[in-house]
């Protein structure tokens, strides 16, 4: 860990696809890139025991997800030869059909970038502290399990 | 010495608040004891402990400044 | 293969990051989607021998591409349990740091939707007749070769 | 008997044009072996022979109606 402060990742609501397009459009310029990689994750209307989730409420434990992403970016940019990466997900309600997970990865060549854009997810997932309360139509909710 | 405590996700649900203070605890094994007994549905509850925001394996000492959160799984994402 | 007319994929000139935009907002009303995953190739400002490549152009046999990428949308979707598939390729002249690549692949869950965009992608470099020329400033060229 | 061939990306470089005419072949190994002839660069090139829209791999049949194509690496993407 370096003393550089943490990046802020969280964005209260959804993740607009206008965003994604503004942050792809921003890299024009930076034309040693070869290779996108994007991953978006968005909210699915599951149905559970006849409910439909219509919803997700995320919250976090802010400082250490901060801390903790900032590790697993300096973990990632260590291992692969990136030009560059973004990382962004949602807290509060974001409603089924919305993004609430947006990782951004670039590099000369795909390989890298498609590698680098895949583990971060599969991190982000397992490693920071963030919860996601699953929304029913009736008020009701469970707390989400990732897989 | 009282240790404050951050809790998170559905572990609010099972203490019923996001924020506790603990009394006469000097170690997360004293501390896990203490609250067991006050919350006992947290014996079949799932979650980890994080001392100043490092999750931790082993019983770790804790004093006034620690700050401990109650970390159920992850669903980020 | 089936009769049904192969769909077009190719598109004249750059992938503006706007159309990437409108292809991710068009999916908000398919809430059975969790995960969505986007590669987008980009040019190069490769230096070969002293000379700066400005721009590629890419050729096609289209017929031939049209029905190879009809197969492997099929593949991919016996392989993987997608709920969609988009892929878009330039034609004509690209500049550097713009988009000729566009693959958009949407799953339920975030591994199917991952693992298709990467073959995906790789299938298109490896089987597609596309042909990219890489043009320098001096107005002189030379083909581009994948790797 | 004359077919017609179409050339792609780096060929027509060798070739000098994107489409060619050429007579009294019934097969794709005749075939090759008058393009060598005629474009005796084309003996170092890497390129790969399809016909009617799929690659072949052994020496084919060709007609009149035949839709011959020499296909140099892909570099799409």
């Amino acid at each position: 860990m370096t003393d550089r402060k943490p990046k802020n990742i969280f964005v209260q609501g959804a993740i607009a696809a206008g965003f994604v397009a503004a942050s792809i459009q921003k890299h024009s310029t930076q034309t040693s890139i070869g290779a996108h990689s994007i991953f978006l994750g968005q909210v699915r209307n599951d149905v559970i025991n006849n409910k439909k989730v219509v919803a997700i409420y995320y919250t976090t434990y802010e400082e250490m997800a901060l801390e903790k992403m900032h590790q697993i970016r300096q973990d990632i940019f260590t291992k692969y030869p990136l030009t560059c990466m973004h990382v962004y997900h949602s807290l509060g309600k974001i409603l089924a059909g919305e993004i609430s997970l947006f990782v951004f990865t670039s590099s000369a060549h795909r390989k890298a970038a498609i590698d680098a854009c895949e583990e971060t997810v599969e991190r982000i997932k397992a490693e920071l502290p963030v919860w996601g309360k699953e929304l029913f139509q009736d008020e009701s909710y469970q707390w989400k399990e990732n897989k | 010495m009282k240790v404050n405590i951050i809790i998170f996700g559905q572990m609010v649900d099972v203490t019923g608040s996001s924020t506790l203070l603990i009394e006469n605890v000097s170690t997360t094994d004293e501390l896990v004891e203490k609250l067991h007994l006050q919350f006992p549905a947290m014996a079949t509850a799932k979650y980890a402990i994080a001392v100043d925001k490092k999750m931790i394996r082993e019983n770790t000492s804790i004093t006034n400044n620690s700050m401990v959160a109650l970390l159920p799984p992850f669903s980020g994402g």
